[in-house]
């Protein structure tokens, strides 16, 4: 029964070879058919932005702070007219845009191209291949499938994966944690002139040093976060107790109110029912004590299930008798809970995998379009069914 | 037989729950037909709690959308996330996002260009809807914005000031909010947000969760959740109620642009929507005939327009749902005649 | 010493509570209450930190120590190092629009090499990794879920109700029950929603209610500085 | 704004009101209908006695206009002289930039001298339009309730209200009186979570009464929980073989209170390690939890008198990364093979990974956690589960002292309570349910609904 120990006997061999060659002969043959696959395209827009410059008012004696708007905006087209060496920055921004998109704009030029012999200059159309992100989405393609893998045996593949995922997220996690709460939270309050330069511009200062003076109390959580770091210094590791003790002590005072009013009285509260319930149901007699009947039982088994289960969980008393009876109870009812959460998470499970074949056969793959990215309909189709 | 299963390495059930999801992906994929879907009262509830967000204050709803999730769950909960703002953008409710999971940004940033840039590209940042991103902490952070929504959240994820922020207008604490819609995927996530925002401050909430927290969830509904979504099966639920009810409010709107009044335009496009094979039938009725002809050819468009893609990944993917429980199930009945089978033999032995 | 390692942090711990659990009750202090919770969070923005920098010693050791499987410690060096330089100089990201002279003014997440290795790297890995447990959730069901006592049976079978009525298989087995009849809630989608709403909430709402009294007597051990485990005092 | 219009005029008026602007369309839409209804009078604003702030009671005398819809409420909140100026300033730029433009558009100024012109115009404009108080409505109430209660004010800063009468064809009335000033302050105790704090005060009495009582030596006895027993053999198992063990302390930080109890329960599997000198290695998913249980582990092998037999290296963080921890440790357990196996802790969607590879390398498993969501998967693959409390229960049973133990007992005094508010709840409730169709008992059904509301709603509830 040990999969991934137990050697294997050379027909399961053969058979896994095939399986795998035919995934990667489907591959080799699908890219070659029709469209082709696993391309991304984007559209590329001009992001320049010129400098108005400071304008000073002499009778108030106030300036206005110099701005930048879009050079392909009205007032920044009149004012590079007037000023032709302004000082000018951008960059170029992609979107992404549907294949289909592409296409169209493909077919389009060809047209062109065809009805006039003169327009050789049609030039490259702004939708244009991502090399970047196709590149990225073989990787993730790669990546998908080296997952996978390791549901056949441990290999290089997965564990380079495995890998990579331990050392992006670390980072990933890191650089979230300081750009959306350290930058706002600590640097904003204890440095805003320097967050304001760097980081938020469009944040605003202190009016006053007075209004600055209370966010210096924004140094204790620095000084306790540095000492939570100090526990990467050997001989310094005790610093990190403190940092350690107020997480610990907030967080038992917080949910020592939540849990007792959240879970403990609101629960006692909804499981204070009638155990004769009228249903809702009144068309005839006939269903009328039915639906009493199911709505009762109901309410009945609500409380019952609860009170049993409670005693399950009573410890002063060992389970004999009339207790280990109705202890009895209470495990049969957490059997049914378990296995009605067994289903759930089935069901979780399966709809993350569809989801994850669903990448491959749609964005990557592009056997099936559910999101009409390419209108196109592919001929490969007919090939694999 | 029984030998054969006894021994039968787990690489092919592997296999075969590979297939049990693929070949209806690509089925479904090449059809494009889905199956049925009959709401249970649940997500009504998570519906309807939704639609009447805001209506007991007179004014638009303010709905808090916590976005608690990761790409690992988004299988799961992204179409119920796309739903939601789906539903909130047409009936023209503010959206309030934020997250208190690190890559929640990101599962924000992909509803909105799912469903707002999409398909309601006249919702303005800032008026209409806000990101406020990520914040550390976890139930800390619900606490904070309990007392006061500004000491945490300074600045939205572009890096505006919240006070430059015309929706935040006016919004102080978590008790602004009319409704908090949470999708999550785990710690922290509805349990926490019920315990430090719905018991403690009453403020109306409902959940879209995995399957692996619903049922653990099912204790606080009605009481401090008014609504529950419990896995793609919730989702797909949902995603049906708000697809129809959109080609609803779609008719009505074609309706009143038409010149009829609003009572009357909810009413026949209630009507329209029990049968929208036969809306061309309609425009051609007496009931029609104030309509001009730029109307009738919109409602008929809208009655005939297919669902777009990504309002139908729930349900699409009840398709594959459906064959690989049938294999547990298959797999359960299966591993245990084996084993009874074994304990039997070595009875007699 | 003893001072520094134990009693000023049980003092914190208990401070700590202390304003938290006042805050709940009394309106004033409930600005402390803020200010401890606010103080925590970026306190915890900073484990981030403390868990990168714990990662890249541990590496690093393997690396320059050359112990087995090195060469994939140097693989997380490469991605931990290239993630934290790209994201936090977000090389390739835009600016703010309206600040397009701040370099580092733009979204973090929404552009640039950061997104690219969210998008093509995190994103795919992370799905994946989670999608696995639907292969292991079955070969589970073949060969652990074994009805081998009452118990067990009414575990699977409620499992089968839930399996079966949360999908269009409830309606095929059990659609020729009248909805509208006496047993109708017999059917198998309206019996999985009884199943849900009656068994399972009476049984998770007594674990609540049982965890919610642990949690409240952990917590006071904790603030009250008996149970002082988290400070490594063992048992 | 035409999705928005479709729905009611009631929604649109409250959109509009959001601007100054606003008001003026409001009143112009409901000028066009018929003659306006009269306003209510004597409008009475109280700060809500006992509450945590931020509340106001408002009542008012009902309108002479019959067949009403309702009554819209408005506040003003009065602002500070500096948040009003920085706010004047932000308005006074936003509309210096709109005139900029139009400036730019229509006139062909220079740029700078617009911006500048338009600043000044601005700032007149925005001086003029401040003295009127803004009104931001709260929201309507049906035309029979003359009360509403304004929550989610401001604890520092004054309001005034007004409230208008809204007319069976949705016409506005003209303004009620205008409050006096009122600052909705909290006051020193919030009235509402007195049952709260009763009923929290009990339970934690409870349990600091048996920690003292246990302290002082009284016997403290616990029914026997079968899954324990397997701990000790596990190890022994372990040792036999000549194989690690393995333990994960979940994949939560010190601030869940499983993986503070997995902690202790890892003090006494490790001590029994050192006695037994088996290995026992202890990957986990958060520095933190690596600091406290290395110190655990520590402690235990000075306990058991091997302190030379400590290896810290064996006690490592991985990631916080939920999956890049599981495919780190399933990758360490096929490859080393674990005689045991503990899962102690918060699980996630982990644990049915982790169990499912344990069982395929053939480890004894041993698991306990108050996650229900997991319990389904370690009660099918593992040998021994502690389910929920169970494990918190273990861990006081484990260590056997009287300060878990005594805690222990002062839950089980909070169950009795659970049970007792339950059965005389349950039996208010039925009683007042069974004679609400009964003729000759209106009296008792009327005294049991009553009861059964107190119980719920005052009691249970804030």
């Amino acid at each position: 029964m040990n999969a991934t120990s137990e050697p294997m006997t050379g027909s399961q061999r053969a058979i896994w070879a095939v399986v795998v060659l035919v995934i990667v002969a489907l591959v080799i043959v699908r890219s070659m058919i029709g469209t082709g696959m696993g391309r991304v395209y984007v559209e590329q827009e001009d992001m320049a932005f010129v400098q108005l410059a400071a304008s000073v008012d002499d009778a108030s004696e106030s300036v206005s702070e110099p701005k930048w708007v879009r050079t392909n905006s009205e007032q920044g087209k009149t004012y590079l007219d007037r000023n032709p060496d302004a000082n000018v920055i951008g960059w170029m921004e992609y979107t992404q845009v549907d294949p289909k998109a592409y296409f169209v704009q493909e077919a389009a030029s060809a047209n062109a191209s065809t009805a006039s012999t003169t327009t050789a200059a049609a030039g490259p159309g702004p939708i244009m291949l991502s090399w970047p992100r196709t590149i990225g989405l073989w990787v993730a393609a790669f990546f998908t499938l080296a997952i996978f893998s390791f549901l056949y045996r441990d290999n290089p593949f997965y564990k380079f994966a495995e890998s990579v995922v331990v050392g992006v997220s670390a980072g990933y996690w890191m650089v979230i944690g300081f750009w959306d709460v350290i930058v706002p939270n600590l640097i904003q309050r204890l440095n805003p002139w320097f967050s304001q330069q760097f980081f938020t511009p469009g944040m605003e200062l202190p009016a006053t040093m007075a209004d600055y003076w209370p966010n210096l109390y924004y140094l204790i959580p620095l000084i306790l976060g540095l000492m939570l770091i100090m526990r990467l210094v050997p001989k310094c590791g005790w610093f990190s107790l403190w940092p350690l003790a107020f997480i610990v002590g907030t967080m038992a005072g917080l949910r020592m109110v939540g849990y007792i009013e959240g879970d403990f009285l609101s629960q006692i509260k909804a499981s204070i029912i009638p155990l004769y319930e009228e249903g809702s149901v009144t068309t005839t007699p006939f269903r009328t004590v039915w639906s009493t009947i199911w709505a009762s039982l109901a309410n009945i088994l609500i409380v019952i299930g609860v009170l049993a289960t409670l005693v399950y969980f009573f410890f002063s008393i060992e389970h004999k008798g009339v207790v280990g009876g109705t202890a009895r109870v209470g495990i049969w009812y957490l059997m049914i809970t378990f296995g009605a959460a067994f289903g759930f998470t089935v069901m979780g499970r399966i709809a993350l995998l569809a989801a994850r074949i669903e990448f491959l056969f749609d964005d990557w793959l592009w056997l099936i379009d559910p999101n009409e990215q390419r209108t196109i309909v592919e001929s490969a189709v007919g090939l694999l069914m | 037989m029984i030998k054969l299963l006894t021994n039968l390495d787990r690489r092919w059930i592997f296999l075969a729950m590979a297939l049990c999801v693929a070949v209806p992906i690509l089925v479904i994929g090449l059809t494009g037909k889905t199956i049925p879907e009959t709401p249970t009262p649940l997500a009504e509830a998570f519906f309807n709690e939704i639609d009447t967000a805001g209506e007991s204050k007179g004014r638009r709803g303010h709905v808090l959308l916590a976005f608690d999730y990761d790409p690992a769950s988004a299988g799961e909960l992204s179409p119920m996330a796309i739903s939601l703002v789906h539903q909130c953008a047409q009936r023209g409710l503010r959206m309030y996002f934020m997250s208190l999971w690190p890559v929640g940004p990101q599962m924000i940033d992909e509803s909105i260009s799912k469903v707002i840039d999409r398909h309601y590209p006249e919702l303005v940042y800032g008026e209409d809807y806000v990101n406020l991103g990520f914040k550390a902490g976890n139930e800390q952070v619900i606490k904070v914005m309990g007392i006061d929504l500004t000491t945490e959240f300074r600045t939205d994820t572009k890096g505006t000031p919240l006070q430059q922020i015309p929706m935040m207008k006016g919004m102080t604490s978590l008790e602004d909010f009319d409704l908090i819609a949470e999708i999550s995927a785990g710690y922290p996530g509805t349990k926490e947000w019920v315990l430090y925002s719905a018991t403690q401050y009453n403020i109306p909430m409902v959940s879209g969760m995995t399957g692996v927290q619903a049922p653990l969830m099912y204790p606080y509904y009605p009481g401090q959740l008014k609504g529950l979504l419990g896995a793609i099966k919730g989702a797909a639920e949902y995603e049906s109620i708000v697809n129809v009810w959109v080609r609803e409010q779609k008719f009505a709107e074609a309706l009143v642009a038409g010149g009829m009044d609003e009572a009357k335009a909810q009413e026949v496009a209630a009507k329209l929507m029990d049968k929208p094979a036969q809306v061309s039938t309609w425009t051609e009725s007496a009931e029609a005939a104030d309509l001009d002809p730029k109307t009738k050819a919109e409602l008929i468009t809208i009655a005939t327009a297919p669902i777009p893609g990504e309002f139908l990944e729930g349900q699409r993917r009840m398709g594959p749902q459906l064959f690989a429980h049938l294999l547990m199930v298959l797999l359960i009945i299966l591993g245990n005649v084996v084993f009874f089978a074994q304990r039997r033999q070595g009875g007699r032995s | 010493m003893q001072v520094l390692t134990r009693s000023i942090p049980l003092l914190i711990t208990g401070l700590a509570g202390l304003v938290m659990i006042l805050s709940a009750f009394f309106p004033y202090t409930s600005d402390w209450g803020k200010i401890a919770g606010n103080f925590f969070n970026i306190i915890a923005a900073f484990a981030f930190v403390l868990g990168g920098g714990n990662l890249l010693k541990i590496h690093l050791k393997k690396v320059s120590d050359q112990s087995e499987g090195w060469g994939y410690s140097g693989v997380i060096l490469v991605c931990f190092i290239t993630t934290l330089v790209v994201g936090l100089g977000k090389l390739g990201a835009y600016p703010n629009p309206d600040f397009p002279n701040v370099r580092l003014s733009g979204e973090t997440q929404s552009s640039g090499g950061f997104w690219w290795a969210y998008e093509y790297v995190f994103k795919p890995l992370t799905a994946t990794m989670f999608s696995m447990l639907a292969f292991y959730v079955a070969s589970a069901a073949f060969r652990a879920f074994r009805a081998k006592n009452f118990e067990a049976i009414l575990l699977l079978g409620t499992a089968f109700i839930i399996l079966l009525g949360r999908t269009f298989a409830g309606v095929l087995v059990t659609g020729f029950i009248s909805p509208d009849g006496p047993l109708g809630g017999l059917r198998l989608e309206e019996l999985s929603v009884y199943v849900m709403q009656v068994f399972n909430t009476a049984g998770n709402r007594a674990i609540m209610i049982g965890i919610s009294l642990g949690i409240a007597s952990t917590s006071l051990k904790i603030l009250l500085g008996i149970d002082r485990s988290f400070l490594g005092s063992g048992d | 704004m035409s999705r928005v219009g479709l729905r009611s005029v009631l929604i649109l008026t409250t959109l509009c009101t959001l601007c100054a602007s606003g008001v003026v369309v409001a009143a112009m839409a409901s000028n066009s209908a018929a003659a306006p209804p009269e306003p209510p009078t004597n409008l009475i604003a109280v700060d809500k006695p006992w509450d945590g702030g931020g509340v106001v009671e408002l009542e008012w005398t009902a309108s002479v206009t019959p067949d009403i819809k309702g009554y819209e409420v408005f506040v003003h909140q009065m602002v500070s002289p500096l948040v009003g100026e920085l706010e004047t300033n932000m308005q006074a730029d936003a509309e210096a930039e709109d005139q900029t433009q139009e400036i730019l558009e229509g006139e062909g100024v220079a740029p700078e001298d617009a911006d500048q012109q338009a600043r000044v115009e601005a700032e007149n404009d925005v001086t003029l339009t401040t003295n009127e108080p803004e009104w931001t409505s709260m929201g309507i109430v049906l035309g029979n309730e003359l009360a509403y209660t304004a929550t989610g004010l401001d604890k520092a800063t004054p309001y005034v209200f007004m409230v208008r009468t809204i007319g069976a064809d949705s016409t506005a009335s003209a303004n009620s009186n205008i409050t006096t000033q009122l600052i909705p302050v909290a006051a020193w105790f919030d009235g509402e979570k007195l049952p709260l704090f009763c009923i929290l005060g009990v339970i934690c009495g409870a349990v600091f009464l048996f920690v003292l009582l246990a302290r002082n030596g009284m016997p403290m006895k616990i029914r026997t929980i079968a899954g324990l027993k397997a701990v000790d053999e596990a190890v022994g198992r372990a040792t036999e073989m000549g194989r690690s063990i393995l333990y994960i302390n979940g994949i939560q930080d010190m601030d869940d209170l499983q993986t503070v109890a997995g902690v202790t329960v890892l003090g006494h599997v490790a001590k029994t390690a050192a006695e037994y000198d088996a290995k026992i290695e202890v990957p986990t998913s958060r520095s933190l939890v690596m600091t406290a249980a290395r110190e655990t582990v520590q402690a235990s092998y000075f306990t058991a008198a091997r302190p030379d037999a400590y290896n810290p290296d064996l006690i490592y963080y991985v990631t916080d990364e939920q999956f890049g921890f599981v495919a780190y440790v399933s990758g360490m357990m096929t490859r080393e093979k674990p005689a045991a196996c503990f899962y102690m802790g918060a699980f996630f969607a982990e644990s049915l990974i982790l169990a499912e590879t344990g069982n395929s390398v053939g480890a004894i498993q041993i698991a306990g956690t108050a996650q229900p969501s997991q319990l389904p998967f370690f009660v099918a693959a593992c040998d021994y589960t502690l389910i929920g409390e169970e494990f918190f229960a273990a861990s006081a049973y484990l260590s056997g002292q009287p300060d878990q133990l005594g805690s222990l007992k002062g839950q089980d005094v909070g169950k009795i309570l659970v049970g007792i508010l339950i059965i005389i709840g349950v039996t208010l409730a039925t009683i007042a349910s069974a004679t609400a169709s009964a003729p000759g008992l209106a009296g008792l059904h009327e005294s049991m609904t009553s009861a059964v509301d107190f119980l719920v709603n005052t009691i249970l509830g804030s």
